[in-house]
């Protein structure tokens, strides 16, 4: 753990990414103490450019709404929606990953032709239809996300649990008379922890991206204010006003950048076989 | 204040035919969505209309005032008793085919073709008994009772000629003529390459001499809404028809140079932003509530916020713009207090209501969030349901809703467009255009009744009035805004909205000046 | 095995999975809200009960599900996509019309992220841990980390609004009749920033594959190897690094090209691309069920095609399978 | 003797955060024209880097800090890099120790020789051509055209590392380096190719130098030897005079480590057999998908034998002979095909997976690697009890008995808890002996559970499994390549190959009196053999 550790703080771009990460994450638990009232609340002349009014920082959106307020509530939603969705992906892929791994034969031909299938629907059109027949909603668009994206993560798993469940701990857990059941849970699965980890922290960051492209489409949750709300809402102003969907693009930017900086940072410190030398 | 000037052009252009213009040229226009059809006798929504109109005609056109105009009719004449329409069709008329326009062509049109697709124009068939043709060039409507708005029917969306040669004793949703309509208008149709453009081209024997004035017009299809607006600043299209770009656009846009606009030619339909209330069930149903829901809400600052000044704040189911409005009403000009003191008294409790907004784009779902800040302001509580197209018709066939936005036409006359979102026979579950908010008032489907077949205009305004009042202090439905939707095009158009349906009628008059 | 007969069984299981594809978006599609009849009906401003009852009639909506869906698997069993009601036209003759733009659009962008991705990740590769490295992975790590739709709206507004370089949209300039070898730089001006904002983010994909991929290969004994005989290091890498460090590029490139169709959604809608991403949407919110389900059906024999595809380059370029 | 190669007061730097400043320091020595000289070292020890700091490959941060090589007139180190890439494959030759990965995959044999005469601007392309062929012909590969036109996945090990060796002759070089060229083959490949390397070295007249961990193979191909330990030359000398008269401790104790050819007397079987397997059979099945044909691999061949209580059954055999698999098959990780495996009156194979659960905890094994028999997130403590509590045992007193473990096969109690990677690949394989014997099992099989350690530490462990099987009386069976392991611990030893048990019969009858043709193959492979048995 204290090797990890090092090996992650040594990664300058990681750290970075942390810092950027937990100031968002900061942001968004501090939201209704930074800025109690409801962030749709029209509290300014419309269209205010950012730095030029005292109290409004980010200036004003559209209708007079205070931007940086929108922009602290969205990072709750992005952060939730990233989170929540990767957590499903997860709960679907790594039990089918791994039975299908750990078993192999019927069971594995029958979940690898299972996610072949969902791999051979183009992804996003299917999260636009699902979200569109459940309505947008933030748990249907949680849900939308978390279906396009598990296949990624059942294939990895089984590759890794196919590759550890040749090892010979996992013999010798069979020949104590584990059940397979305790081997897969007790021994394979937590060696299979790191890329798993790595990848999640990386479908955040997709999710995030996800969650605002069908957001900007018009397929977001209207009740909640989100980035991709935000650019969506600032499209049509772009040309006058077009740091309403510069801001909150940075926003997702720099989160889904932090989110890759230190799903990266991970892979090196969890993986340092693979380390980038150099550094 | 380039479009006042413009404005005034115009009706000089319209006064004074004689003045020279310039043929030849070409115009880009965006039309939005892409229209699933252009046959105009079988699909009526916007787009189709929008680009239709240049093919297909009707007998009459109407003017800003709504006042008819002569097109393929030359001229009418209606009986003292109201009971019947006689026009005198233009003479030299070609279908687009070569073939002669003729009033049997009329009497297949409306008889035959339009009564059995046209749902609109159906509802005011049913006054018509007879329809005949006793010769080639005079067509004689008869009627089965006097019927006030009818001769605000004759407009081309409403009444679109068809030609018999090609339908008769066809099946006409199927027909292939479908896909290369044949009309008698300006131009003719080309080509449409599909997510891309329709092309039509000059109607060389249209038998207005020299019109019209363009060799071709384009109608470009572009999805998204910021795209159209950079299309028109670089000069890729000409025009954008109203409600093309958002309005934040609008101001932009038309403060650019050799750039005009105007609110005109949307008279004929008048469209009415409202929203309806659930008058069966949840707090809605209490006339108090609904009462608050008006004092709440700040109809100015949308107007001018969201709307960019554009339209004017609605104050009765009638437009301004339509025949027979009247401003003797209660106002109900935003007043939170008000709004509070009437929930007090009919003890809201709390419960939720849903706003279903309208899914036409980026204003009205600020239009909805708006709205739910103001409700949200006065204590009501409010939750937004987000749906598609398709699903925001389905829950409000189906009364799935407390408070949905929409917008409906009034084509000119309250019989028409405004008494059918308020008779109970008109209560029916399945369709999103009768009385979806459910408003069930005996006395009132009398008076409506009573004013339709109205025999003179001030008969019918004596009823007119008393019926707004009612409604005013019984809002079944919150009135929003009289919507204006400007139209925005190079100042070198010329002559591009003459009548009451602007662009929808098509470039016959337009020329681009050299 | 022969190479035919491998494609041959690829294909067979294929149509398996695009008749699991078809069942399941039928259900999907018809379990959303509304159907097509209300939504052109709703177009049309003002309706009533019969119209919209004509309309279902006319669209075969008023048979019970099931028929409407053994009509449809008979007729694509067919080949037959069904007719579009909205569009007026069958829908293969409809996604035929849109596809080609949808394929020159995913193409180039396809193809030209994955040059420069690969040349990009070949020159981070050589250039490990020096500044020129550290640009260039950043630059990808930015590219993988922006919003596609938020890059299209920002190339427009810089290099269509600003700079005038290239147009904002369309596929092609419209009437202006070119015809022949002129119509070529008319295409590729405007398929330039859609392609861009397209290939962006595979690029920044490939290039990040490309690079590890590289730095793994090249701690491989067989590199050793080629140093001890004496290659030159321009040789080593292009012969013996480059070679094997694509293998598992041209593996996930071409995963993901099926993929691109389904991105091409939002790049389609900003700029106005008349392909079958932007005919999904519209399909979609007009309950365009018929055009809809062909859409999908033909997006996934894209990605299908697309694994084939894959399989054989794999094949060419690795003796081994 | 002329010196070719003469390295003086050789230094190379480790990166910083490593174990030690330097890979290797003060090296200095002479390579000869026409000699053998082999370096010999166990891991660690620098040998390999050596040979890469003269070739110029070292990895990435690891620098020579200082010393001089001269060669034909030059320092080799000093040379810039265009000076110093002309000399490798031209006039130095290397070769390496995994043939499996030391050439591409993707490219034909035949191209791969050519690209040296490419690399250094000989002959045209259809010279090359036939030079490859020469060469392939020269290094024994059978169906030169054949080869010529083969990608290496078509050829087994030792056919790839002929062809390597093909490469490194193309241009004649001065220098052959072969870093440790036979460890990672089979022991009758390993003769062949130490016979090729020896052939050639003396036709061409070339100076070799031949790194290695193996006194076997000293002793087999070398004139001189350079003994090496952390990175630094302990003993040089002729070979000769090192192997029978070791100057340094360091030399003697990696002599004495090497298990002698010394058999032990046989003791007569007289107790019951604790296992019987009569007529075990395997094939593995491979479904090729649609890209592959189906292919089947006949594992086990109708095998049979027993083991008595207390008794140590040798099992030997090259890759491939099936042996891992028939200990496998014993524990039922492998499902055979058909066959018994009695244990105790109950046939293994018969049982249901509930009560094999609890049956295998009679047999247990310690396997080859000790790096993957461990699971690397649990503590030691708890590799050592979850058996035990799985099987029953009260957590306290498995516990208890874990510690008692770690005592018995000489380890830290404090051992307990800490994690896998803490401990050295001999103190993994330690534990794994006492994760074994945790079960207390009937029979316990090792599968070559010495293979992968160096050579002295394979001598502790060795001795520690020789003490453990006297001192509580264990049954065994030992699964190994390596004849001189084998020779010194089993009571009996079975030979096998191609799934078939060519041989069955006391140690010192096979070794000594062999009577499959096979047996005597292998035995005649063992390199070194002659020097031991001159030696014993």
């Amino acid at each position: 753990m204290m090797d990890f550790l090092k090996r992650f703080s040594r990664n300058r771009g990681a750290l970075i990414g942390l810092i950027i990460l937990l100031t968002v994450v900061l942001l968004a638990v501090f939201a209704p103490l930074l800025y109690p009232d409801s962030p749709w609340k029209m509290v300014q002349r419309p269209f205010l450019p950012p730095f030029s009014t005292d109290g409004f920082l980010l200036g004003t959106d559209t209708l007079g709404r205070d931007v940086a307020a929108g922009l602290v509530h969205g990072a709750r939603v992005s952060l939730i929606v990233g989170l929540v969705s990767t957590l499903v992906a997860l709960l679907i892929g790594v039990p089918l990953g791994a039975f299908a791994g750990f078993y192999g034969g019927l069971i594995d031909d029958g979940a690898m032709r299972f996610t072949e299938f969902f791999q051979t629907i183009p992804n996003f059109a299917l999260a636009i239809v699902l979200v569109a027949i459940l309505e947008p909603t933030l748990p249907t668009i949680t849900l939308a996300i978390a279906i396009v994206s598990w296949p990624p993560v059942a294939r990895l798993v089984r590759a890794e649990v196919l590759s550890l469940r040749k090892r010979e701990f996992v013999d010798a857990a069979r020949l104590a008379g584990l059940s397979n059941t305790r081997i897969l849970f007790g021994h394979v699965l937590p060696n299979a922890m790191s890329p798993i980890i790595v990848m999640a922290s990386l479908m955040v960051a997709t999710a995030i991206l996800l969650e605002s492209s069908l957001s900007f489409l018009g397929l977001g949750d209207p009740n909640i204010m989100s980035w991709g709300y935000m650019i969506g809402a600032a499209r049509t102003v772009i040309r006058s006003a077009w740091w309403l969907s510069f801001i909150p693009g940075v926003a997702i930017l720099l989160t889904v950048l932090s989110l890759n900086l230190i799903g990266e940072g991970l892979n090196d410190a969890l993986n340092p076989r693979l380390a980038r030398k150099g550094r | 204040m380039k479009n006042l000037v413009t404005a005034s052009l115009l009706s000089l252009g319209l006064a004074l035919p004689a003045m020279a213009q310039d043929a030849g040229g070409r115009l880009d226009i965006v039309v939005q969505p892409e229209p699933p059809s252009l046959m105009l006798g079988l699909v009526q929504n916007g787009p189709t209309q929008l680009v239709a109109g240049d093919i297909y005609e009707s007998l009459l056109r109407y003017d800003t005032d709504l006042n008819p105009q002569p097109s393929l009719a030359e001229s009418w004449e209606i009986s003292d008793d109201g009971m019947t329409y006689t026009f005198h069709l233009r003479e030299g008329v070609k279908w687009h085919d070569g073939e002669p326009f003729t009033a049997e062509d009329v009497v297949f049109s409306v008889d035959t073709f339009l009564r059995e697709t046209h749902a609109r124009l159906r509802v005011s068939l049913e006054h018509v008994d007879t329809i005949t043709a006793p010769d080639d060039h005079t067509v004689v409507f008869k009627m089965k009772n006097p019927f006030g708005p009818f001769i605000g029917v004759f407009e081309a969306g409403t009444m679109p000629m068809v030609p018999k040669h090609i339908y008769e004793g066809t099946d006409f949703a199927t027909n292939p003529a479908n896909n290369t309509p044949i009309g008698t208008g300006p131009f003719k149709f080309e080509e449409w390459q599909k997510g891309s453009y329709i092309h039509l081209v000059k109607h060389e024997d249209y038998y207005l001499d020299g019109q019209p004035y363009l060799d071709e017009v384009y109608y470009r299809v572009i999805p998204d809404a910021a795209s159209r607006a950079v299309a028109f600043e670089n000069g890729e299209v000409d025009v954008l028809p109203g409600g093309s770009v958002e309005n934040w656009d609008v101001k932009r846009l038309t403060e650019m140079d050799n750039v005009c606009s105007t609110g005109k030619g949307w008279e004929y339909f008048a469209p009415h932003a409202m929203a309806w209330m659930n008058n069966r069930e949840g707090p809605t149903s209490d006339k108090l509530f609904r009462k608050a829901v008006m004092y709440a809400m700040d109809r100015e600052f949308v107007k001018d916020v969201i709307w960019n000044g554009f339209g004017k704040v609605a104050t009765s189911p009638v437009s301004s713009k339509t025949n027979f409005y009247t401003d003797d009403t209660v106002m109900y000009d935003q007043d939170p207090e008000k709004a509070k003191e009437l929930l007090a008294e009919m003890g809201y409790d709390g419960t939720p209501v849903r706003i279903l907004p309208l899914p036409y784009g980026e204003t009205w779902q600020r239009w909805a969030e708006a709205m739910k800040q103001n409700l949200e302001e006065v204590g009501i509580n409010v939750e937004m349901v987000a749906t598609d197209v398709a699903g925001w018709n389905q829950k409000q066939a189906e009364w799935d809703f407390d408070i949905a936005f929409t917008y409906l036409y009034q084509y000119g006359d309250p019989a028409l467009g405004v008494a059918r979102s308020y008779l109970s026979s008109n209560i029916a579950k399945g369709s999103p255009w009768n009385n979806v908010a459910g408003y069930d008032n005996p006395e009132l489907d009398e008076m409506f009744a009573e004013a339709a077949v109205g025999a003179t205009p001030e008969a019918r305004q004596e009823i007119y009035t008393k019926i707004q009042q009612q409604l005013v202090d019984d809002v079944p439905v919150a009135w929003l805004l009289e919507i204006e939707f400007p139209t925005i095009y190079r100042c070198e158009v010329q002559d591009l909205v003459t009548t009451a349906i602007g662009v929808n009628d098509g470039a016959r008059d337009a020329w681009i000046k050299q | 095995m022969t190479l035919a007969a491998a494609i041959f069984g690829r294909a067979a299981k294929a149509v398996i999975t695009l008749l699991l594809i078809v069942i399941l978006n039928f259900f999907l599609i018809h379990a959303a809200p509304g159907d097509p009849a209300m939504v052109m009906a709703g177009e049309a401003g003002a309706a009533d009960e019969q119209f919209i009852q004509q309309l279902r009639e006319q669209f075969g909506l008023d048979q019970p599900l099931y028929v409407q869906f053994w009509n449809y698997v008979s007729g694509v069993l067919q080949l037959d996509l069904g007719y579009s009601y909205r569009q007026q036209m069958p829908v293969l003759d409809l996604i035929l019309d849109r596809l080609p733009a949808t394929l020159l659009l995913t193409l180039t962008a396809f193809g030209m992220s994955l040059l420069l991705g690969i040349a990009f990740g070949l020159a981070a590769a050589a250039r490990q841990g020096k500044w020129g490295d550290t640009a260039i992975t950043s630059m990808a790590l930015l590219f993988y980390a922006t919003p596609l739709f938020w890059v299209a709206l920002m190339a427009v507004v810089l290099f269509s609004v600003k700079l005038g370089w290239f147009p904002a949209f369309g596929y092609e300039t419209v009437g202006a009749g070119f015809t022949g070898l002129e119509m070529i730089p008319d295409r590729l001006k405007h398929l330039f920033l859609p392609a861009l904002t397209l290939g962006l983010f595979f690029m920044a994909v490939y290039l990040r594959m490309t690079r590890s991929s590289v730095l793994e290969v090249s701690q491989m004994d067989f590199v050793k190897t080629a140093r001890a005989k004496g290659l030159a290091e321009g040789t080593i890498r292009r012969r013996h690094i480059l070679r094997n460090a694509l293998l598992p590029v041209v593996t996930l490139a071409g995963l993901q090209a099926g993929q691109l169709v389904g991105g091409a959604v939002l790049t389609e809608t900003v700029f106005a691309w008349p392909g079958i991403g932007r005919l999904m949407f519209e399909s979609l919110t007009a309950r365009d069920y018929n055009t809809l389900l062909g859409v999908f059906l033909v997006s996934a024999a894209m990605v299908i095609a697309f694994n084939i595809i894959t399989d054989i380059v794999y094949r060419l370029i690795d003796p081994r399978i | 003797m002329d010196a070719v190669l003469s390295i003086q007061d050789l230094a190379i730097s480790l990166p910083p955060g490593a174990d030690r400043d330097y890979a290797v320091q003060n090296i200095s020595f002479d390579l000869n024209a026409g000699e053998i000289l082999c370096v010999v070292g166990e891991s660690g020890s620098g040998k390999s880097m050596t040979a890469n700091a003269l070739m110029g490959l070292l990895p990435d941060q690891v620098e020579v800090a200082r010393g001089v090589a001269q060669f034909e007139g030059r320092d080799m180190l000093a040379l810039p890099d265009t000076e110093r890439r002309k000399l490798r494959g031209d006039r130095i030759g290397m070769i390496f120790q995994e043939p499996m990965t030391a050439l591409n995959p993707l490219m034909r044999i035949g191209d791969q020789i050519a690209e040296v005469f490419e690399a250094h601007n000989r002959h045209t392309p259809p010279e090359r051509r036939e030079k490859a062929l020469a060469l392939i012909r020269e290094v024994g590969l059978p169906d030169p055209e054949k080869i010529i036109r083969a990608y290496p996945f078509q050829l087994s090990g030792g056919q790839r590392q002929r062809a390597m060796i093909a490469m490194a002759l193309a241009l004649d070089p001065a220098i052959l380096i072969a870093d440790e060229p036979t460890t990672a083959l089979d022991v009758t490949t390993q003769a062949q190719i130490l016979d090729l390397i020896k052939t050639i070295q003396e036709r061409h007249g070339m100076a070799v130098m031949f790194i290695t961990h193996d006194f076997g193979v000293v002793a087999e191909i070398a004139d001189r030897v350079i003994v090496m330990r952390y990175g630094e030359i302990v003993e040089q000398g002729a070979a000769r005079e090192v192997l029978s008269n070791p100057q340094h401790d360091y030399t003697r104790a990696l002599l004495d480590a090497i298990p002698s050819d010394s058999v032990p007397t046989p003791e007569p079987v007289t107790e019951p057999p604790v296992l019987e397997v009569r007529d075990l059979r395997k094939t593995f099945v491979t479904s090729g998908g649609l890209f592959k044909p189906t292919r089947s691999v006949t594992a086990i061949d109708g095998v049979s034998f027993s083991i008595a209580r207390g008794e140590v059954l040798g099992i030997v055999g090259e890759s491939g002979s099936g042996k891992s698999t028939v200990g496998r098959a014993i524990v039922r990780l492998v499902e055979a095909d058909s066959g018994e495996v009695i244990l105790d009156g109950q046939d293994m194979n018969a049982l249901s997976p509930a009560e094999l659960r609890t049956a295998r905890r009679r047999v247990q094994m310690i396997f080859q690697d000790p790096y993957a028999s461990l699971n690397p997130r649990k503590k030691i403590l708890h590799a050592l009890c979850e058996g035990p509590i799985v099987q029953g045992v009260p957590k306290d007193k498995a516990q208890a008995r874990a510690h008692e473990l770690l005592e018995i096969v000489e380890l830290d109690p404090g051992a307990a808890d800490r994690y896998p990677h803490e401990f050295s690949g001999g103190q993994r394989q330690r534990i794994g002996i006492a994760r074994a014997l945790a079960m207390d099992p009937d029979l316990i099989i090792a599968d070559e559970a010495v293979s992968a350690l160096d050579v002295s530490i394979q001598a502790q462990v060795l001795e520690l499994l020789r003490d453990l099987q006297q001192r509580l009386h264990l049954s065994l069976m030992f699964i190994t390549h390596d004849m001189r392991v084998a020779a010194q611990l089993c009571d009996r030893v079975a030979v096998m190959q191609f799934g078939k048990l060519v041989e069955i019969g006391p140690v010192a009858e096979v070794f000594l009196n062999p009577k499959a043709e096979y047996t005597r193959n292998l035995l005649a492979a063992v390199p070194g053999t002659e020097w031991q048995v001159g030696a014993a």
